[in-house]
Order: C-alpha cells, then structure tokens, then sequence
C-alpha cells in the first residue's frame, strides 16, 4: 500500500497491512520531524506533495525494489501538511522471509524516495523558513 | 498557432514565482525546453535553483518532449521528501 | 531498554520509548515466526533464554553499537516461550539523527544477536521437533 | 579436593542428556576443559553438537578457566536467537 496522507501516521495499522505468515522479518524505517538541522532550531516542518506524481514515482520505486528483492509485502506512508517535532513524516514498511532483504530493500526505498519523489519540506524556524536544500548557497 | 498552458508550481518554484499556477503563452508544436526558457525569462529567480525539472502528466520529462494545453505540467523543484 | 519477555511485544509502546526530539531516523526490526523452514511446515517456536546471561550479552552489543555510531535511543525485546506463527519472537528498535545510522545499527544488533546471545529456538513440525542449528548433520 | 559443581543446561544439551541441571563431581582446582571432559564421557551424545562453549557466571569462558563449586557453570549449545 502507498499513501499520501495528511493524518498522523498509525505505525501499528501500517505494520498490520503488511503481516502475514511468510514474513521472517519486517523492517520498518521512520523518518521523523528533529528538532534541530545544522544546529539550528527547528520549530515544525511544513510538507507538501505533487500527489498524483508522488504516488505514481513511489510505485515505480516499489516495483523496482519488488524486482531486486523478494519482498512479500510492502507499505509507503508519507504525510504532508504542517508536522511537530518528533511526528512520523514518513513510513516504509518492508517483510521479507529473511532479514537481509527487508533491511536492504527499506533503506533502498527511503534513500530512491528522496532523490525522485516529488515531495517538498519547509523547514520552519525561530526566525524564517526555508525549502530544504532548493537554492543554490543556501544549506 | 497560439495557446496557453496551465504550470502547476510547488515548494521553492510557487514561493519564486509568487503563484501557486501560472498560465504560459505558447506557439505550437513547443517542448518541454521551449516552456523552461520562457518561464526563466519571466521569472528570472528561477535560476537560484539547484535544479528544476518538468513532470508532463505525471512523469519526468526531456527538454525535447513535445507538449500542448491539454497536458498538465508541473515544475518540479529539488525534492525534499522523506 | 533490553528485556525478556514472556508476554507478546507490544510495538507501540516499544517505539514509544525511544522516541525523543532529536531523533530524526527510527529504524524497528521485527523477528517474526513465519510458517516455514526450508520447505516445512512449521506448527509454532519454543523459546528458551539463559536470561541472566542473555541480558548481559545483548547489553554488550548495544555498547558496542553505541561507541561504533550515534546512537540517541536504543530498544531490544527478545521474547521466549511458545510461540505461534506471525507472533514477533524479537524487537529492535534504534533511534538516531540521521537514517544511515539507524539501519546500519539495528542490522549489526540484530546479527549479532543471533551469534552471540544465549536464546534458543526449537521448531515444531507436524511430525516432530528440533533445536534449530543444533547439531551436525541437521538442517 | 573432592566437590560437585552444578552445571545448567538449555536447549539440545538438556534433551541430549535429559536434565536441565547436572551436578559434577570435581577435583579442585579443575578448569573448564576438565570439565568438558567429564560431560562428554558421561554424555557422548553432546559430542553431536555443532559447538559447546562454557558460560562461567553469566560469562562465555575459555577452556582454560579455573572453576569452582561456588561459580555459576552453564553449557552452551550453538545459540540461535533472534
């Protein structure tokens, strides 16, 4: 299952979709709001998505991985809208029936999902907000 | 002949350009890479960008893709999901 | 927190408790009893724990985790007794600022683990039992 | 000196030898490997075992630890966890 969501991320419902009784091992990665970034303060996060785009780029990355590993179920939740320190942006969940492949395919889907998706964070401060890493000269 | 195509904007590109979509005189048959040099004439705080990149329904595009008024185009910023 | 336990892992509250503001990456690696062994079937999984030293052991491998990388907020949850198919047998979980870290971590813990700490795991089939990986000759 | 030294048992060392706890009878001082000995005699069915390694108080221990009636001895069949 793939989803753009503006709810809080229900890690135990997502962990629920993807059992079953061929899963040795599940991975699941949380990608979650931090309170600070090159050491500045870090009062919230402000996500938005190209979502018919977004959707469809998550399912090219999940074929892929499905492709390269034996994955026997998958889950990708991303939210978007306005996020607190220390909520869920964003939930990969991937069973396998051994554990090499579901820590290999997690970490390949996080890492492909923030090179291609079309997903944006603003990161909101103190003293401003800015795109993360848009500009040139900016961090 | 002469047409307008519809640009979604997000992120960096809507704060730039102010809008959130904006409407492109074109002349047809236009590509991709015809659309990205009006928009930096138009806008040229574009250029401050790492990178940008155009989605024609949905997927990423080549500057030689032909594009009319009846496909949806988005500029696509540096991603910053995750 | 390291524990075992006799009662099912409760993931919530597992992730609950290595939740904090810094934490920017939260990788969960959940051993899972799945329902086949090279091709047989399996009934359910007899864990059996030299606790005191289990503990010990696993404390020694999230010192070493912590001095190899950045660790902000560790979990390990082994559970022991009977379990049934689809039941989580062990929990990880690490927090850290940034996800690499959280992967590689919760990887080398867990394969750690399975080297090194004093658990034991026997299967039963519809048509007898066995220590997993016991003896020579067995699969 | 003439002792006994309790020793546990877990997992295929218990069905192997049909206890969950042993006692040994020693002569002090005696080393772990002294000790291996003695089980494998009176148990020659451990020697089927992958490997069998010696915790002495909760610690993995070397063949050549001294060992006494008051430490924590338990056998160690081939681990597997997680």
């Amino acid at each position: 299952m793939i989803a753009i969501t503006v709810d809080p991320i229900d890690v135990a419902a997502a962990l629920k979709s993807i059992e079953l009784e061929q899963a040795g091992a599940i991975d699941l990665f949380l990608g979650v709001v931090r309170n600070s970034t090159q050491a500045r303060s870090v009062n919230r996060l402000e996500y938005e998505a190209y979502d018919r785009m977004a959707v469809s780029e998550m399912e090219k990355i999940a074929n892929e991985a499905h492709q390269r590993w034996p994955i026997l179920r998958y889950t990708i939740i991303h939210r978007k809208g306005t996020l607190q320190i220390g909520e869920i942006a964003i939930l990969i969940g991937v069973a396998t029936a051994h554990r090499g492949d579901a820590f290999v395919a997690c970490r390949y889907i996080i890492d492909t999902i923030k090179q291609t998706v079309p997903i944006w964070k603003k990161e909101v401060f103190m003293d401003g907000e800015e795109w993360v890493n848009a500009l040139f000269g900016l961090s | 002949m002469s047409a307008f195509i519809s640009v979604l904007l997000f992120g960096m590109t809507r704060d730039l350009t102010g809008h959130s979509s904006v409407l492109v005189p074109i002349h047809e048959p236009t590509r991709v890479g015809d659309l990205l040099s009006q928009l930096h004439q138009d806008y040229p705080a574009l250029a401050g960008l790492r990178t940008l990149l155009v989605a024609v329904n949905g997927e990423y595009a080549e500057v030689d893709q032909e594009i009319g008024p009846t496909d949806e185009i988005a500029l696509i910023p540096p991603v910053s999901g995750g």
